[in-house]
């Protein structure tokens, strides 16, 4: 396949933060294993920029990356971010696991990128079917912080208004505590406990996970009921007004739970109570660090 | 401070775990701050008040130090009913850990709501030192709520 | 069918607080030791709170106990630091291979051990001391941080007092307290003071990995030991003890299996995993 | 026991399963949900999923579940009460049936088989694995993640399985390796003719595209080599690779329970984990996610063939077409032969 514009803008970009020495290291996309598939590719040197490329089939959030020892010794970075990816950098920062000097933004606009699994069986066009529900609600198409801006060369993402993005949410809303229970039940009975959840969030950078604290077990160890929900609850607390809903724990878990489910209706739930949007503002203070006065206060006796 | 964590948790052993208590006779945790609610319950006592003996009170600095894993591990080893209780908001001993914990709890609530945790089990209250009344309503009440709840809580936190 | 993960209880005997965080307990199953060789090694556990693995500290020969000395520092030694005399502690083992004696007969030994690494040494050394009439000349070395993180002192005469054995104690620089009587010094550095020669001689070493990686280079670079001579023990994360979980590799070989007993040159062709 | 051939048509298959469904086996089988196919179980043969090449996830739980329970206790003042796990698992899988797998899957069991029993035997896998039926599909369209032909089996491999079918046609043909097979058969004879092996369609010419020994002869010399800290710097730790893997078999084992009463349970662990060798004082043998994607390699291609003689990779691919980063360990095996 031929460079695209995105791309040759892209690598000139990139090329150009390597050669002034702005960066030392480039965070971006390759093509993969399969022509449906991109994969991360770490830049280093100006004349491996050819590398890089960007496309519909780009659904890794490179923001993960940012939390790893082996790349964090490079000190100065640049990345290259969709708008979703974008805000993980965002919260990062707020988050003080990342300084606004050591990073160069690459922001892509994107108008959606195809699920992995249809992209596989061969799928190639983007649409409102084809794309993950994070897509049909991305208010962030642009990404709202980057040093560059590379625009897309893709058509808008038209949506009918036919397909309900996290429609499920709604229909657990309405069940009952037992139904919705059943619900959960049959989903992290399914779990694993392989953490992959965990290691592809962007934002779970803690050096210790509460899983590998044993003093006193937090959470059992076995991969049966209630182990399982113990951990799928408390990942999904300790992300909440926090997740920046890329997706990427969904994407990686192996046994398909939708675990996207949680994270919007937290995000959505923390919106309503304290209208905050995760990963919008570096200058933000995260919306636990904070507090009101007239926070919500009637499930208080 | 795990070693603390450690000697709490034994504590819990001794009486959540081993006597989780039936459903009509329930084991309730209260967790609650030194500052206000503890001393809201010791009133309650050295005033002689009666109120339900199926509260066991673990006693935090602050409503802000009571982790969500600490209703999560309560649950786990079997008390049918948790209670979280602090400082009325503005008295807080440490200027603003209860505002910081009503942010999370109304956030945790919700999310135990969300994956079928029965909410009658969860309560939250503010309590001061000078409400003793309260504190044997606010239990009293729980008691009696958690007693009516049906018997088959089958609930994430329910061993298979 | 047998399950090999099934643990035997074994009765605590005896608990000699060491140091401030390090004890040896003592064990017995069924009022006496059980078999085993010195540098094999047991899983041990507070059931409940989860299996550590140790090595064995006490003389196969000595039938009464068996026992094994360790630092309090996570989930399952807490536990078993919690335990008292007459107490029941899970046990499983021996497992892994051991220091064949039989190469050591008629030799020069030098024993040197460093903090807690002394544990498995000790098994060894007073295996050789209680029948110290099949070796040569017995030299031990031992070292730790401080005065206050040496294991064992109350056996230190017992050690001392064995004909044709030289007994030397040293701790780091700045370890010393003000009525200290032994060596200061690091462990390396006081090793090649001694009057050893290589010829001969064989020297079983087991400290913390850069004790031993010092010490190593000491022996044979600067005193004539031959790689074959250098007997070390090492030490990986275990779990299952029996060549299972794979967790414990170093390239090839398992140390659970394998080792923990490895010499000088069969180290130098694993590769740097450990 | 000899290999014993047997046709058997499209037909007679569906009542050949549903026959043991209404015979109380349990029939697990590649069957869809939530979006993807995994093994599950079947109560009609519909719900089998025969189109799909690989289901996401191995049926590696029904050798050695995600969750183990090696003993129970219950401790009251001075007794310690143990209740062996063994007991549990007397006879498990005696009437389970995998039905629908690959060759690929069918020969993760044999390979596992023999770390389980070096020296010490473990008996868990054992009875799980003695008193499992597997009933395999050879494979006609193999992907471009998959690999068995590099990794000394064949999409028409019957190594593993009790009973290997072979499409041709409407028809199918049994290769019925061994006594699990030929009971199973015998009990629905009714449904099976008996043929000769000259009958069965011979295997086709399936192509290599890199030989697995030049890959280990690169491990072999290889551990300090740049590439695997410069290729796996993509490498999140994620662990899907272990957990999806049909071979891996590597364990954690925890206590649960309190003072009183609880259990020893063992579970699935990974090599790609941080704290998987983590030691007491801080010192980890393997800092980065290099260190441990290299160690996943050696085990797959060096250690065990040295220990065991087989690789302990049957090349289903899943940890390819799984990881979420598009760690391709074919591309990653062939570069490494290419390098050799």
């Amino acid at each position: 396949m031929a460079n695209t514009k995105t791309d040759e803008k892209l690598q000139k970009i990139a090329k150009d933060l390597l050669e002034s020495g702005e960066v030392n290291l480039i965070i971006g996309y390759t093509k993969g294993s399969n022509p449906q598939r991109m994969r991360p590719v770490f830049i280093t040197k100006p004349e491996e920029v050819e590398k890089l490329s960007f496309s519909h089939n780009a659904v890794q959030d490179l923001a993960v990356f940012l939390k790893k020892q082996e790349v964090k010794k490079y000190g100065k970075i640049g990345i290259t971010v969709k708008g979703c990816d974008e805000k993980a950098v965002n919260s990062l920062i707020q988050e003080y696991q990342l300084s606004r000097d050591n990073i160069k933004i690459i922001g892509m606009q994107c108008n959606g990128v195809i699920k992995q699994n249809l992209a596989d069986k061969g799928e190639t066009k983007v649409s409102e079917t084809t794309v993950y529900d994070k897509c049909l609600i991305c208010q962030e198409h642009t990404p709202v912080l980057y040093d560059f801006l590379i625009e897309t060369e893709e058509p808008e993402l038209s949506l009918s208004g036919n397909v309900k993005p996290y429609a499920d949410i709604e229909k657990l809303d309405e069940l009952s505590t037992e139904e919705k229970n059943a619900y959960w039940a049959k989903e992290f009975d399914k779990c694993i406990k392989c953490y992959a959840c965990r290691q592809a969030c962007p934002l779970c950078f803690c050096s210790r996970c509460i899983v590998e604290k044993n003093m006193p077990q937090w959470i059992d160890t076995n991969s049966e009921e209630p182990g399982n929900a113990q951990w799928n609850m408390i990942r999904a607390y300790h992300l909440s007004g926090r997740c920046i809903g890329c997706g990427e724990c969904e994407r990686a878990c192996p046994v398909n739970i939708p675990l996207m489910l949680i994270n919007e209706k937290m995000a959505r739930d923390v919106y309503n109570l304290f209208g905050y949007k995760s990963g919008l503002d570096i200058n933000a203070k995260p919306v636990f660090g904070v507090f009101s006065e007239n926070d919500f206060n009637d499930f208080i006796k | 401070m795990e070693d603390m964590n450690a000697e709490k948790e034994k504590q819990k052993e001794g009486t959540a775990a081993t006597n989780a208590g039936s459903q009509s006779d329930p084991r309730l945790i209260a967790f609650v701050c030194n500052w206000c609610t503890y001393n809201g319950a010791d009133l309650a006592g050295t005033s002689r008040m009666k109120y339900s003996d199926n509260v066991r009170v673990i006693k935090l600095p602050c409503t802000g130090r009571i982790d969500p894993l600490f209703i999560v591990e309560a649950f786990k080893k079997g008390a049918k009913g948790v209670l979280v209780s602090g400082c009325h908001p503005g008295d807080c001993h440490y200027t603003s850990g209860n505002y910081h914990s009503r942010r999370k709890y109304a956030t945790f609530r919700d999310l135990l709501g969300y994956l079928g945790v029965d909410l009658n089990r969860v309560e939250f209250s503010w309590i001061s030192a000078s409400e003793g009344n309260k504190w044997v309503a606010v239990i009293n009440e729980f008691t009696d709520k958690i007693k009516s709840l049906p018997d088959k809580t089958t609930d994430i936190f329910t061993k298979k | 069918m047998e399950n090999i993960y099934l643990p035997k209880l074994a009765e605590i005997k005896e608990i000699i607080q060491e140091t401030a965080d390090t004890k040896t307990i003592r064990l017995t199953i069924d009022g006496k030791s059980i078999d085993f060789l010195p540098g094999q090694f047991g899983e041990f556990s507070l059931i409940g709170e989860g299996e550590s693995t140790f090595g064995f500290s006490s003389s196969p020969l000595r039938k009464e106990y068996f026992e094994f000395s360790f630092r309090t520092s996570g989930r399952a030694t807490t536990g078993i630091n919690g335990l008292n005399e007459g107490d029941k502690l899970a046990f499983r083992g021996p497992y892994g291979n051991y220091f064949d004696t039989s190469k050591m007969h008629g030799k020069d030994i030098v024993f040197v051990g460093g903090g807690i690494g002394m544990a498995p040494v000790k098994s060894i050394m007073e295996y050789c001391l209680d029948e110290r009439d099949k070796y040569g000349k017995i030299t031990i070395l031992y070292g730790a941080r401080t005065v206050g993180d040496l294991l064992y002192k109350n056996i230190f005469e017992e050690w001392k007092n064995h004909k044709d054995t030289e007994f030397v104690v040293t701790v780091d620089p700045g370890g010393e307290t003000p009525d200290w009587k032994g060596k200061v010094g690091f462990v390396p550095t006081i090793l090649e003071q001694l009057p050893l020669k290589g010829e001969n001689s064989i020297a079983v070493v087991c400290g913390p990995p850069i004790m031993i990686k010092f010490a190593l280079k000491t022996l044979e670079e600067k005193m004539g030991f031959s790689k074959e001579n250098i007997i070390t023990t090492l030490e990986n994360r275990m779990k299952c003890g029996l060549g299972k979980c794979g967790r414990c590799n170093v390239g090839s070989v398992y140390v659970c299996k394998d080792g923990p007993v490895f010499t000088a040159k069969e180290l130098e062709s694993l590769p740097n995993d450990f | 026991m000899e290999e014993k051939y047997f046709e058997i048509s499209s037909e007679n298959l569906k009542k050949f399963v549903d026959g043991m469904v209404t015979d109380n086996y349990e029939v697990i089988a590649p069957t869809d949900k939530d979006g993807d196919t995994f093994y599950g179980k079947i109560s009609k043969f519909e719900e089998a999923n025969l189109d799909i090449l690989l289901p996401k996830m191995s049926y590696k739980e029904y050798l050695l579940p995600k969750t183990e329970t090696i003993f129970e206790y219950s401790i009251s003042g001075v007794d310690t009460d143990i209740k062996d796990g063994l007991q549990n698992i007397a006879g498990a899988n005696e009437k389970r049936v995998i039905f629908g797998g690959r060759p690929c899957d069918a020969g993760a069991g044999p390979i596992m088989e023999k770390v389980f029993n070096w020296d010490y035997k473990d008996e868990f896998f054992n009875e799980r694995f003695k008193n499992l039926t597997i009933i395999s599909i050879a494979c006609e369209k193999p992907d471009n993640y998959c690999f068995c032909t590099e990794m000394q089996l064949s999409p028409e491999s019957s190594y593993g399985s009790d009973i290997l079918l072979k499409k041709s046609g409407d028809k199918y043909f049994a290769i019925v390796t061994g006594e699990k097979g030929l009971n199973l058969v015998k009990k629905y004879s009714d449904l099976f003719t008996e043929t000769t092996k000259d009958k069965v369609p011979a295997d086709k010419d399936w192509k290599k595209i890199f030989e697995i020994e030049k890959t280990k002869s690169f491990l072999d010399k290889n551990f300090e080599h740049n590439y695997f800290q410069e290729r796996f710097l993509s490498c999140i730790g994620c662990g899907v690779c272990t957990y999806t893997c049909p071979t891996c078999h590597c364990f954690d084992i925890q206590d649960e329970g309190n003072l009183k009463e609880g259990r020893r349970i063992r579970n699935w662990d990974s090599c790609q984990f941080g704290i998987f060798t983590l030691h007491t004082s801080g010192h980890n043998p393997r800092v980065t996610q290099g260190d441990r994607y290299r160690q996943r390699l050696m085990h797959k291609f060096k250690i065990y063939s040295e220990k065991f003689d087989k690789y302990l990779c049957v090349g289903c691919g899943r940890c390819s077409r799984n990881c979420p980063e598009d760690i391709d360990i074919k591309e990653v095996a062939k570069n490494l032969a290419e390098m050799a």
